[in-house]
C-alpha cells in the first residue's frame, strides 16, 4: 500500500470526492490563489497548507472557490450551499479563526435542521488546521474541539494518522449532517499507508491503537502519536496500556473507553487544549460515572495548563503535553490505588 | 414598459390577497398576542407588506429567499403554509418547525425559503451560499436576503455583500429600511445615513425605492432578476417603509413621535395605496378586492381557531432531528 | 434591608460604579435608546432588559453609548477603550450573540495580557443575557458559561440572585481582567435583600446556599433557585443536602465543592447547558479526581439533553432542569452504594 | 503650505531613519530567518515602510495605533523598542513580550502600540475604542486602525469604519493597499476594485495616496489628524503600495509577475524617492543620509546579536500573566 502523508490523503480525499459527486464544492481563502494576481497563474497556492491542490485545474473555478478574507461569509455561504442542495467543503485555515465566523457555525448550520423541524440538511463539511506545535502564537495553535463537541448539531472529527483521515474526510463528505473537521497542522506531514480507492471510516467508532492491560490511555489528534511513544517506551518495562484513539468526539465512542477502563481500572486522557470545560474533563466525567467502582485509581487528565499557547519554543514545548508527560501520568495513575 | 405594468388581473389580484393575507396575519397576531397565549416574543410585518410581496412574486419556488426576525411576511410571501405558520407560532406540534423553531425561525425548504433567522445579520451570507448553488447548476435562479436598516450595520452583511459582488453570483440584498432597529434611528445607527449608497461602494447595482408601493417594488426587483438571471451578478434594493407596530410586542415605542403611526397608517399603507391605484387604474373592481378580503378573513379565523386547538409537542420530540443520523 | 430585583440590584451597581469612577462606560445597542427617533426622546429603551436604566440621563451620551448592531465592533471598542485606559462595560444583549463577535472575546480581549508579556491591562466587563425559560427558541436561550470558563485570560461570573448580583457586578467593574457577566434572563425579576449602599462580592468564592449532611448539590444560576426548590422538598423527608452555588464559573471555588463532597460522599452537578464539554463535566471531572475514594456513588450530572433550546413551553420545559429532575437525581445517587 | 513643507532638517533626517531602520530590520530578518533560527512564520513589512512612517510621524505617545500581522514597521514607527523587538521575534526571555507574543503580537502600551494582531480585521474594533477613549478625555488625540487590502473585506473592519463615523470618534483607517491578501489580487477579493469609495460609502473622509511617497502619506494623514483633533470625527486612507518579499517567508510568490518586485524595487522604493526628493530640494545632504544608513546597520548589527545571545523563556513563565489576579 502507498505510503502518504496526511495532507497527502486528504488532498485525495476531496479529489475523489469531487469526482464522484458533482455537488461537492470546495471554498476558502486562497484554496487555489492568485486570482487577481500579476502573474496569471492560477493555484499559486492550492491552499496554504497544500490540502487543496490540484483541485482548481481539475474541477475548475465554479467549483473550487476563491474568497476573500470573510469568514462569516465563506461559512455561512457554505451553510446556504447546503440548504440549496450542494455538499460544500469549506476551508477555514486555521482552526483559531472560529471566532470571526461562529455564529454561522454554531448558532446557523449547527441548528438549522432543529429549528426547522427536521425539514432541511446542511451537509457542510468545515475543515481547519488545528494545533500548537509550529510556534505560531497564541491566535493561530488553538486546538478547539471542545467548543465545537459542546455544539448539539455538529459532528466533529479529529484524525490521527494519514488513513483515518483519507477515510473519515470522505465519509463527513458523504454524511448529511454538518461536520467540523480538524486538521492537526503538526500531523500534515505524517506518513502512513493509504489505499489508493476511496474509502470510509465511520464516526463515532474509536480505534483501538495499542492493546494492553495495566491502563487505558485516551489521546486526540496529535496526542496518539505522542501516547503511542510513551506507551512503547513503558512497553520495554513491562507495563502494557491500551491506547484509544476517539477519531471522533462528536459523536464519540464511550463505550470502547468503558469497556477497556473495566478492564484496566485505570484510565489517563491526553488533550491538547486547556483543561476547564475541555473534552478530557467530558471523557474523565463521564467514564467516573460509566465505570464507577471499577476505577482503581483516579483518572489522570493530560492537557496544558490554563493559559493561551504561548509564542516561545521553550514554552509551547513546556504547553502541549509530551511523551514524558503522558508517562509521566500512565506511571502516576499506576503508584495509586 | 415596467414589469408591473404587464402583470394582468389575476396576478395583480394574487399580490393583493398576499398583502391582504400578510397583513391580516399581523393584525391578528398583534390581537391573539395581547391575550397571553402565544409563547415567546414576536416581530409583527404589519406595514411592510408591500416590500415582502413586491420581492416574491418576482420569484419560483426553484428561487431562494433567507429571511429575518421579523419573518412572517417574507414567509407568507414565498408561499409558505399559513396554517403551518400560524400553529408554528402557538408551539404546536404540527407547526411548520413541529414547535422547535417558533416565530423567528420559521422555513420551508421546499419553497425555497430558507428560515427565519433570530440572528441580526444571520441570513445574507446564506443566501450567498443558494446563489453559489443557483450559479453553478446554471438554471438561472436566484437568491434573495431580506434585512433590516438595522441589520445593515452587521459586519456579516457586508461580508456578503462583497463575496456577491466577487463571485458574481445572482444574489439580491433586500434592505427593508423601517427607520429603526429597535429603539434607535436609523439615521443615527446608519452612519453615512445612505443605504443604497454604501451599498454602491461595494459594487452593487443598487436603487431605493417606496417600500409601500407594490408595482415600485416589483418593478425594482424585476430589474434586479433579470440582471441577476442573466448573469449579470448581485443587487441591492432598498425599500423605504414603516412598521405599524412596535419592534417586539410589548414595545412602548418611545422613539416615536406621537402620530407618527397614525400618520403612516394614512400615506404608507399599501393595501390603500395599491386600492387606490385599481380604482384609478380601473385593472380590479372593488368588489373584487372586497372579496379578497372577506375570504382572507375567514382564513385568518380557521388557521387561528385550527392553530389553539392543535396539540402541543410531545416530550420524544424534544430528541429528535438534531441529526439526521447520529 | 430594601428588596429589590436582580434586575434593579444590576443597575444599582451600575449607577454607583459609573458615579464613583469616571472612567466607566456603558456601550451596546439601545442601552438608552431612542438616539434618531423621532420623537425626540432618548432613553427610550435603558436596555432592552432594562438593566441601564436611568444612566443616560445621569451620565450623558460620552459615557452612554447607543451602537449600531454591530457586536463585533461593540466588544473590540470596549477592549480597545480599556487598553487606553477605560472600564467599559459592554452590553451584548443576549450571550447567543457570542457567535458573531467570539474573536474579540476569545482571541483578543482575553489573550491581550499574556501575548503581550503582561504589559497591558484590559478591565472590560462584558454583560449578556443568557438562558431558557422565556421561550425565545434555539437562538435566544442558551446557556454559555462552559464556552466562556474554557477560555484562558476570562473571569465568568454567574449570579443566581440579587444580593451576588450588585456585588459581583461592582467587584467585575473593578476588577482589572476582562469579565464576562452572565446575567440569567429568567432571574431578572427575581427578588433580594439588596444594600443600598455599595460592596462587593469576590470572585473565586461559591456561596454554601443549603447546608445538609447526604448529598452535595452544586447548580449555577437560575439552577440554584431550582435546586432549593428540590432540596427543601426533600428536606421534609430528612434528606439534607449542602448547595453550592459557585457564583464565578472561572475561577471556580473548587475547594468548597471538594470539602463538601468528603462530608457527603454524594455529588449532583445541575447545570443549564447541554451535557457534552459542559460545567457539568468539569465540575464532576475534578471533584472525581480529587474526592476519588471518598465517593459513595457515582456523580450524577442534570443537564438539558444533547439538542437545541427548542421553543415550544412543553419542550423546554422538558428541556430545563428543573426541580423534578434535581430531586430524582439526589435521590438516585442516594440509593447507589 | 502642506505639512511636509514644514518639516526641518532634524524632522526629516528622523523620518529616513525610521523607514530605513524598519528597512534593514526587515531585510536583515529576511536572511535570519532563512537559516531556520526563527521560530513561527513572519510576515516582513518591506516596502511599505513610508506609510508606517508618514502615519506616526504625525503622531505622539498619547495618540494610539492598532497593528495586523505584518506589524514590525508599524511598532518601529510608533517607537517601540528595536532590540525588545528583534528578542520578542527570536522568542527571548527579555523580548517585548518575554516571547509570549512573537512577531504576530508585539505590543507596547505605553507608546501608544496596542499591539500587532493574527486575527486580519481584530485591529479596527480595538481603535475605534481607543478612539472613543481619546474623546472622551478630551486631549485631542487620535487613534490609528492599519490593515491591509485584505483585511478591508474582513466584517469586523466594516463594523468599526461604520461604527467611528457614528459615533465621530478620532479614528483613522489606514489600508495599505499592497495589491495582495496572502496569494490573492485585491482586484480580486474587493469587489468594487476601490477601497477609497467603499470607504466614502461608509461616510468616511477618504483619499488615496501613493503610498512609497513619505511626504504624500505624511501630508494625508496630517489633513486626517487635524480633522479628528478638531473633533471632525474619523477618516480613511488608503495607500497604495507594495511589499517587496512574500506574504510570509518562505512564499514562493507565483502569483505574481516575475519582475514585479524587481520593478516596484525600482519605482516604488520609498527611501530612493526619499534620497532624490532631499538630493532636488536640498533639504539633507547624502552625507547625512549615509550617516543614518551606517548607523542603522550597526544597530541591527548589534540588536540581532543580542538577540541570538539572550536567554529563551523558562517554564515558570508560562503560567504568568494570563491575569492580573485570579
Ligand atoms: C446579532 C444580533 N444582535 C442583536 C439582536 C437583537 N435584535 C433583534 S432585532 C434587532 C433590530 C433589527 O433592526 P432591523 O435590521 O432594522 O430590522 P427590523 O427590526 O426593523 O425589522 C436587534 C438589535 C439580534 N437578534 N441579533
Ligand atoms: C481572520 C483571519 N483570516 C485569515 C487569516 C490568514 N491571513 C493572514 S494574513 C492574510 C492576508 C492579509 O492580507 P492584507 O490584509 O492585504 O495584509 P497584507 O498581508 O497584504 O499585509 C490572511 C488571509 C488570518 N490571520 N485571520
Ligand atoms: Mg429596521
Ligand atoms: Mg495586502
Amino acid at each position: 500500500m502507498p505510503q502518504m502523508t496526511m495532507r497527502d490523503a486528504l488532498n485525495q480525499a476531496l479529489h475523489q470526492e469531487m469526482e464522484r459527486d458533482e455537488r461537492v464544492i470546495v471554498l476558502g481563502e486562497d484554496v487555489s490563489g492568485g486570482a487577481g494576481g500579476t502573474s496569471g497563474e492560477r493555484e499559486a497556492s492550492g491552499g496554504i497548507f497544500g490540502v487543496t491542490k490540484g483541485l482548481l485545474p481539475r474541477f475548475g473555478a465554479g467549483r473550487v472557490i476563491d474568497t476573500p478574507i470573510s469568514e462569516s461569509a465563506i461559512v455561512g455561504a457554505a451553510g446556504g450551499a447546503a440548504l440549496a442542495g450542494l455538499r460544500p467543503v469549506a476551508e477555514l485555515m486555521f482552526a483559531d479563526f472560529v471566532g470571526v465566523c461562529m455564529d454561522q457555525i454554531y448558532n446557523q448550520i449547527a441548528k438549522f435542521r432543529y429549528m426547522f423541524g427536521g425539514k432541511s440538511r446542511c451537509p457542510v463539511v468545515i475543515r481547519m488546521a488545528m494545533g500548537a506545535g509550529m510556534n505560531m502564537g497564541p491566535q493561530h495553535s488553538q486546538s478547539i474541539y471542545a467548543l465545537m463537541t459542546a455544539v448539539p448539531g455538529l459532528k466533529v472529527v479529529v484524525p490521527s494518522n494519514a488513513y483515518d483521515a483519507k477515510g473519515l474526510l470522505i465519509e463527513a463528505i458523504r454524511d448529511d449532517d454538518p461536520v467540523v473537521f480538524l486538521e492537526h497542522k503538526a500531523l500534515y506531514p505524517r506518513k502512513g499507508e493509504v489505499p489508493e480507492k476511496p474509502y470510509t471510516v465511520p464516526f463515532g467508532e474509536a480505534a483501538l491503537v495499542r492493546e494492553g492491560e495495566h491502563v487505558t490511555v485516551v489521546a486526540i489528534a496529535r496526542m496518539v502519536p505522542f501516547a503511542e511513544r510513551a506507551i512503547d517506551a513503558l512497553a520495554k518495562e513491562g507495563i502494557t496500556c491500551d491506547l484509544i484513539d476517539p477519531r471522533t468526539t462528536s459523536p464519540l465512542d464511550f463505550d470502547t473507553i468503558v469497556e477497556s477502563v473495566e478492564g484496566t481500572g485505570r484510565l489517563v486522557v491526553v488533550d491538547e487544549s486547556p483543561p476547564r470545560c475541555s473534552l478530557a474533563a467530558d471523557i474523565a466525567a463521564t467514564v467516573a460515572e460509566r465505570a464507577f467502582g471499577r476505577l482503581k485509581a483516579p483518572i489522570a487528565q493530560v492537557t496544558p495548563p490554563h493559559t493561551p499557547v504561548p509564542f516561545a519554543p521553550a514554552l509551547e514545548r513546556a504547553y502541549v503535553p509530551g511523551p514524558p508527560r503522558i508517562e509521566a501520568a500512565i506511571r502516576h495513575v499506576l503508584k495509586v490505588s | 414598459m415596467s414589469d408591473s405594468a404587464r402583470l394582468d388581473g389575476t396576478r395583480l389580484l394574487r399580490a393583493y390577497r398576499q398583502m391582504k393575507l400578510i397583513r391580516e396575519f399581523e393584525e391578528r397576531l398583534h390581537v391573539e398576542i395581547a391575550t397571553g397565549e402565544i409563547p415567546g416574543f414576536t416581530h409583527l410585518y404589519a406595514g411592510q407588506e408591500a416590500v415582502a410581496v413586491g420581492v416574491c412574486e418576482q420569484l419560483g419556488d426553484a428561487d431562494y429567499i433567507v429571511s429575518t426576525h421579523r419573518g412572517h411576511g417574507h414567509c407568507i410571501a414565498k408561499g409558505c403554509d399559513v396554517g403551518g405558520m400560524m400553529k408554528e407560532i402557538y408551539g404546536r406540534r404540527d407547526g411548520l418547525c413541529h414547535g422547535k423553531g417558533g416565530s423567528m425561525h420559521i422555513a420551508d425548504i421546499d419553497k425555497g425559503m430558507l428560515g427565519a433567522n433570530a440572528i441580526v445579520g444571520g441570513g445574507p451570507p446564506l443566501a450567498v451560499g443558494a446563489a453559489i448553488a443557483c450559479k453553478l447548476r446554471g438554471g438561472g435562479h436566484v437568491s434573495v436576503a431580506f434585512g433590516g436598516d438595522g441589520s445593515a450595520n452587521q459586519g456579516t452583511v457586508f461580508e456578503a455583500m462583497n463575496m456577491a459582488v466577487v463571485l458574481q453570483v445572482p444574489a439580491i440584498f433586500v434592505f427593508e429600511n423601517n427607520g429603526y432597529s429597535e429603539h434607535t434611528g436609523c439615521d443615527y445607527a446608519v452612519g453615512s445615513k445612505d443605504l443604497t449608497a454604501r451599498a454602491r461602494g461595494f459594487g452593487l447595482v443598487a436603487e431605493c425605492v417606496d417600500g409601500a408601493d407594490f408595482h415600485a417594488v416589483y418593478d425594482a426587483m424585476g430589474r434586479a432578476v433579470e440582471r441577476a438571471r442573466a448573469g449579470g451578478g448581485p443587487s441591492a434594493i432598498e425599500a423605504r417603509i414603516t412598521r405599524f407596530y412596535g419592534h417586539f410586542e410589548g414595545d412602548p415605542q418611545k422613539y416615536r413621535a406621537r402620530d407618527e403611526v397614525a400618520r403612516h397608517r394614512e400615506t404608507m399603507d399599501c393595501l390603500k395605496r395599491f386600492r387606490e391605484r385599481m380604482r384609478a387604474g380601473g385593472e380590479l373592481a372593488e368588489a373584487q378586492l372586497d372579496a379578497v378580503d372577506a375570504e382572507v378573513l375567514a382564513l385568518i379565523e380557521r388557521i387561528v381557531a385550527d392553530a389553539k386547538a392543535a396539540p402541543p409537542p410531545v416530550e420524544a420530540d424534544l430528541y429528535t432531528d438534531v441529526y439526521i443520523h447520529y
